[in-house]
């Protein structure tokens, strides 16, 4: 009873990646439990600014407890912008690990697709640390050269670029480069703006393809309490009653075939 | 020193419970919270059949607080009986059910539906849409407040509270209207209606364009109109609105509250109510008050 | 691109004014803000006779803001007519006159003595007690708002801006009051009243026990305000309520506002409203706006 | 037109004095003009506060443009705790000087009283060093034997000390102290909690002795604008047209027999 809580992180590291992307190591005992594809509640310390922002877990290194984080700063004066000021030492109010992260033992023997977009990026790279499969195929999608993570996927299985301007890998999105490259899977975990998802449930129920999409909305509790997170399910939903399920605690991964997006 | 409290003659162990839709039905928060140290546990409102609530996105960060249209989300009755109240006994807490419905009838069905049920209070809320009088809420009307309390008192076996709107020119009257139609308690307040709109995408933050507004932003709002409805009636206040530290919920008691609700809060840290209990004991003893009824409109 | 506005026949240079009562009538601001780049000034609000006020302390910081009860103290007409029209005019700004009372004799007789005036607009604060009905605000009943809407506009040469409270249950029906009673235009929100209680003293911290609620707390409820008024009436709307930056203020003109005031923020920062018609302007810019007027009321 | 402004002062130096009393040095343009007895509006970081902390001076040096504040910290989550945390380099928001100060012309050749109790001590001392008169008396009073500035005071003038708990000088209050040593002066400058201003406002008229008094309010703009912060004064005040001036802007400093208290 009681056993989680509200814990002080302590930032080990920050750095940029990218135009306005940053990456933070966080001391902190979600790291203990921590799977590919949870994110943690992150807080600011502005007494204005009070609702928790989502951030999906990029990296876990359970040993020394720390989560790494990639995160967008999405604009000035956003709680993401706080968080990239933050340097080694600094702490930062969050709770998790948080959701249910992607059913990694779905991918046994099997050959993989592991889908990232935009800022859905990063929680794919631990998902291809962990994943044990027998074809690891990951399809990133860019804006442009600015392919953050790249080098660490290479690490991780056979990596496939897309960006939007065309300055690397295939120009368009992950689709694209999928038809580009006449890639083949048996199972699709993938992580993007809404349209991207769209696109991958479209394709995968087409080819009759397992899929698991993680989804984003607005959050307030982040634990499944306040209703405010709801995606619409394709059956009514057992704890809802109705044909709403809770992304922060009944994803945010999804079967894609559950969900309506 | 005894924090216990009575309310409209249910026994509570300490003056403080959740607001309503801020904590689900408990299960989620036991998690991080010891249920037992809770004088009660408020549920989210629920009606006679499940509702869908409204589109996403459903909440909003306003300053210093938040804005949020569920929409009242439900999953019905039955459902509710057969899961969360079992769940809610098995801690030593009181259980606060919170009631909406669209129609008088609705309000009636779930409070008849509760006659036969191990629960303690029932909360009923009034800020929602009226269908049959265009969508306005049964709590911004005094006489269509006073109407209701009358209609489900006549189907309660538990004492009922009435949960009162700030959307208002007078909650004075609101109060002395749920008291005349035989209201046992009265809480408030409920959200106030805000709007967010997104200047760079030019359009509303909410699904919904109006949500309601919640967090530290209402707290001097809240606590004036306990003051006014705790000196208005005669009835015990539940006070909420804002509180997210026990100095909130002790303005809120010396202002006339006999007991206090958490709401937002429960967000920004969900042990948040562990504090606030902590934080009454920890004054009243400082401030050598025996009961939380000495503490209760202290301040005139 | 144009930042003119016509608010009731009166050509402002910008949409950007300050809210009554927390900018004097400008002689403190100007060492700090180039009054020529406000579209308008108005001043606190004069009642027939000079005003004491409410006793200290007259206001208390509150999570997100401030509440005052400063009591409408002024010098009453005659020394502002002397002393502080002369001063405004200097400047290449609009002077707007707020005008307080507590009955509508009192009301009357200020929009009369200013009718020979050289002020432009004169906006009526009806959020004063109204003796004569016990101390409730003007504004807090349709009907009365309307009977003092039509009375001062028998008096008036200028146009009159009526002023609406918060604490009501329909803004909309409110504003479509003093519209019927002949307002050229409406400003909104006033203070929502609030209460903060010292609980180490046990005692108010105002000494007029409940206080006006101003500042980022309240700005939410203020654009849902705007919001309903503007789709309720076709006179022009200016909005306030807890602006603070030219984005609190962009929010307000896409919900209807035509123009909007600057008040607790001037606390904060005095040249704040500098920069929000800085930023208003590069707003404009970005999304290519030409007018203001297109911007009012953009997101339905 | 427009001259003033808020600006961003630099901490220069912190440091602890007593139990909750601080002191620090700020880099601020307000030091050019600065004078005894004004005082600045302070401003918190935190989005919750925003409402100015009148603050007055305690020195100025105007070579250096630096001012130095010392404070009370009025208790936790206050805007002062967050004041006393700040370190060399931090920036502060301020306005200032405010205010009319000390009018130290009115001592000269005279045997004068200074006057502090509690965290009305502080704005004695610049008093003190600019003071030019025939005999400066300070006298102020404290609560206990942690009588802060206590050195620096007596750098300027002959000191008095008075302690509530009797731990150092004379035990009571300043006005005790000046009995005990049968003090005589022909102008008083006085700053301090009310109770205080009222005594020694008392005996400065019954001893038609010209006296000065410092006083405190709630403030909001700190300018002169809001009327927040008036005290009653004996005569009709010719800027209100009531019997109210304004602390801020009128004040802090008036005449004892100009008020009422
Ligand atoms: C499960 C999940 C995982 C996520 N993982 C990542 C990640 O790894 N990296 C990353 O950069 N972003 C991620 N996001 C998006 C991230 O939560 C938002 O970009 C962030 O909350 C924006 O906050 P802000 O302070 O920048 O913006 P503000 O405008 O200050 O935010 C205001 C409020 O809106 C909420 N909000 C704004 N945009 C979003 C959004 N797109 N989704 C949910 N809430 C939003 C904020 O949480 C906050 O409550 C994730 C979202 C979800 C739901
Ligand atoms: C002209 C003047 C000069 C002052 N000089 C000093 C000084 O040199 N050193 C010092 O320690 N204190 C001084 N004070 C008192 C100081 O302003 C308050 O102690 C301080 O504002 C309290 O702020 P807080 O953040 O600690 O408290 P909070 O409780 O967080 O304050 C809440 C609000 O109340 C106001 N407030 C609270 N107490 C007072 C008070 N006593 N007077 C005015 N406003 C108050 C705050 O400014 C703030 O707006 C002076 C006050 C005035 C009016
Ligand atoms: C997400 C959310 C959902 C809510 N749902 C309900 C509800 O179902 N029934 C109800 O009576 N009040 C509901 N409320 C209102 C709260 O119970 C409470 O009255 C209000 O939020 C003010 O308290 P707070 O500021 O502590 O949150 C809800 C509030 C929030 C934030
Ligand atoms: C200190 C103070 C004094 C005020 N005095 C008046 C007044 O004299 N007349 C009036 O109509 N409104 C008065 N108001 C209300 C403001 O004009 C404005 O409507 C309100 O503060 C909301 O705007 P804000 O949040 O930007 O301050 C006053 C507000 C404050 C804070
Ligand atoms: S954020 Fe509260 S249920 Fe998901
Ligand atoms: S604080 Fe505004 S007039 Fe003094």
């Amino acid at each position: 009873m009681a056993e989680k809580k509200r814990e002080m992180a302590v930032v080990a590291s920050q750095e940029q990646l990218a135009d306005g992307i940053f990456s933070m190591w966080i001391q902190t005992e979600a790291a203990k439990t921590a799977k590919p594809g949870q994110f943690i509640s992150m807080y600011t310390n502005d007494a204005a600014k009070l609702l928790p922002r989502p951030i999906s877990i990029c990296e876990i290194d359970a040993v020394e407890e720390r989560l790494r984080v990639v995160y967008r700063v999405t604009g000035e004066h956003t709680g993401t912008e706080e968080f990239s000021k933050l340097v080694e030492g600094d702490t930062i109010p969050i709770i998790g690990p948080l959701g249910n992260g992607f059913p990694l033992e779905k991918a046994e023997g099997k050959s993989v697709f592991l889908m990232g977009g935009g800022i859905g990026v990063p929680p794919i790279l631990e998902l291809a640390k962990q994943i044990r499969c027998e074809k690891t195929q990951i399809v990133v999608g860019y804006r442009d050269e600015q392919t953050f993570l790249k080098e660490q996927f290479e690490e991780n299985g056979k990596v496939y670029i897309s960006t939007e301007d065309g300055s690397a890998g295939t120009k368009g999105n992950v689709m694209d480069a999928i038809r580009e490259q006449g890639l083949k899977a048996d199972i699709i975990y993938a992580c993007g703006p809404t349209p991207m998802l769209r696109a991958i449930k479209a394709f995968a129920e087409e080819n009759g393809i397992t899929c698991y999409l993680s989804l984003e909305e607005r959050m307030a509790c982040g634990i499944g309490a306040c209703l405010a997170c709801v995606c619409q399910s394709k059956e009514k939903d057992h704890h809802s009653n109705v044909h709403n399920k809770r992304i922060c605690k009944d994803g945010p991964v999804f079967l894609s075939t559950e969900v309506e997006i | 020193m005894d924090m216990k409290v009575n309310i409209a003659g249910v026994e509570w162990n300490n003056p403080v419970t959740v607001a309503s839709g801020t904590f689900g039905s408990g299960a989620e928060f036991a998690e991080y919270v010891d249920l037992n140290r809770l004088g009660a546990v408020t549920t989210k409102g629920v009606a006679n059949i499940p509702w869908t609530g409204n589109p996403t996105p459903r909440v909003a960060e306003v300053y210093g607080g938040m804005m949020n249209a569920v929409g009242l989300q439900n999953p019905g009755i039955d459902l509710f009986c057969e899961r969360d109240i079992p769940f809610l006994r098995q801690y030593d807490t009181k259980i606060i059910v919170n009631v909406c419905g669209k129609s008088v009838e609705d309000y009636c069905e779930v409070v008849e539906r509760l006659a036969g049920e191990d629960v303690d209070l029932l909360e009923i809320n009034i800020s929602c849409p009226n269908v049959k009088e265009g969508g306005i809420a049964f709590g911004q009307q005094p006489k269509a407040a006073e109407e209701i309390t009358r209609a489900v008192k006549k189907y309660a076996k538990q004492p009922i509270i009435m949960k009162l709107s700030p959307n208002v020119t007078s909650i004075a009257e609101m109060a002395k209207a749920v008291e005349a139609g035989g209201a046992d308690a009265v809480s408030l307040i409920n959200t106030l209606t805000g709007m967010k709109i997104d200047i760079d995408r030019k359009s509303f933050v909410l699904a919904n364009k109006t949500g309601g507004v919640s967090g530290p932003a209402i707290h001097p709002i809240a606590v004036r109109m306990v003051y006014e409805a705790a000196n208005a009636v005669s009835v015990p206040i539940i006070g909420m609105g804002g509180i997210a530290d026990a100095s909130d919920a002790i303005e809120m008691i010396l202002a006339g509250a006999s007991a206090v609700s958490v709401g937002t809060a429960n967000f920004f840290n969900p042990a948040v109510t562990m504090k606030i209990v902590d934080g009454i004991e920890a004054y009243m003893n400082k401030h050598h008050f025996e009961t939380v009824k000495e503490m209760t409109g202290f301040v005139k």
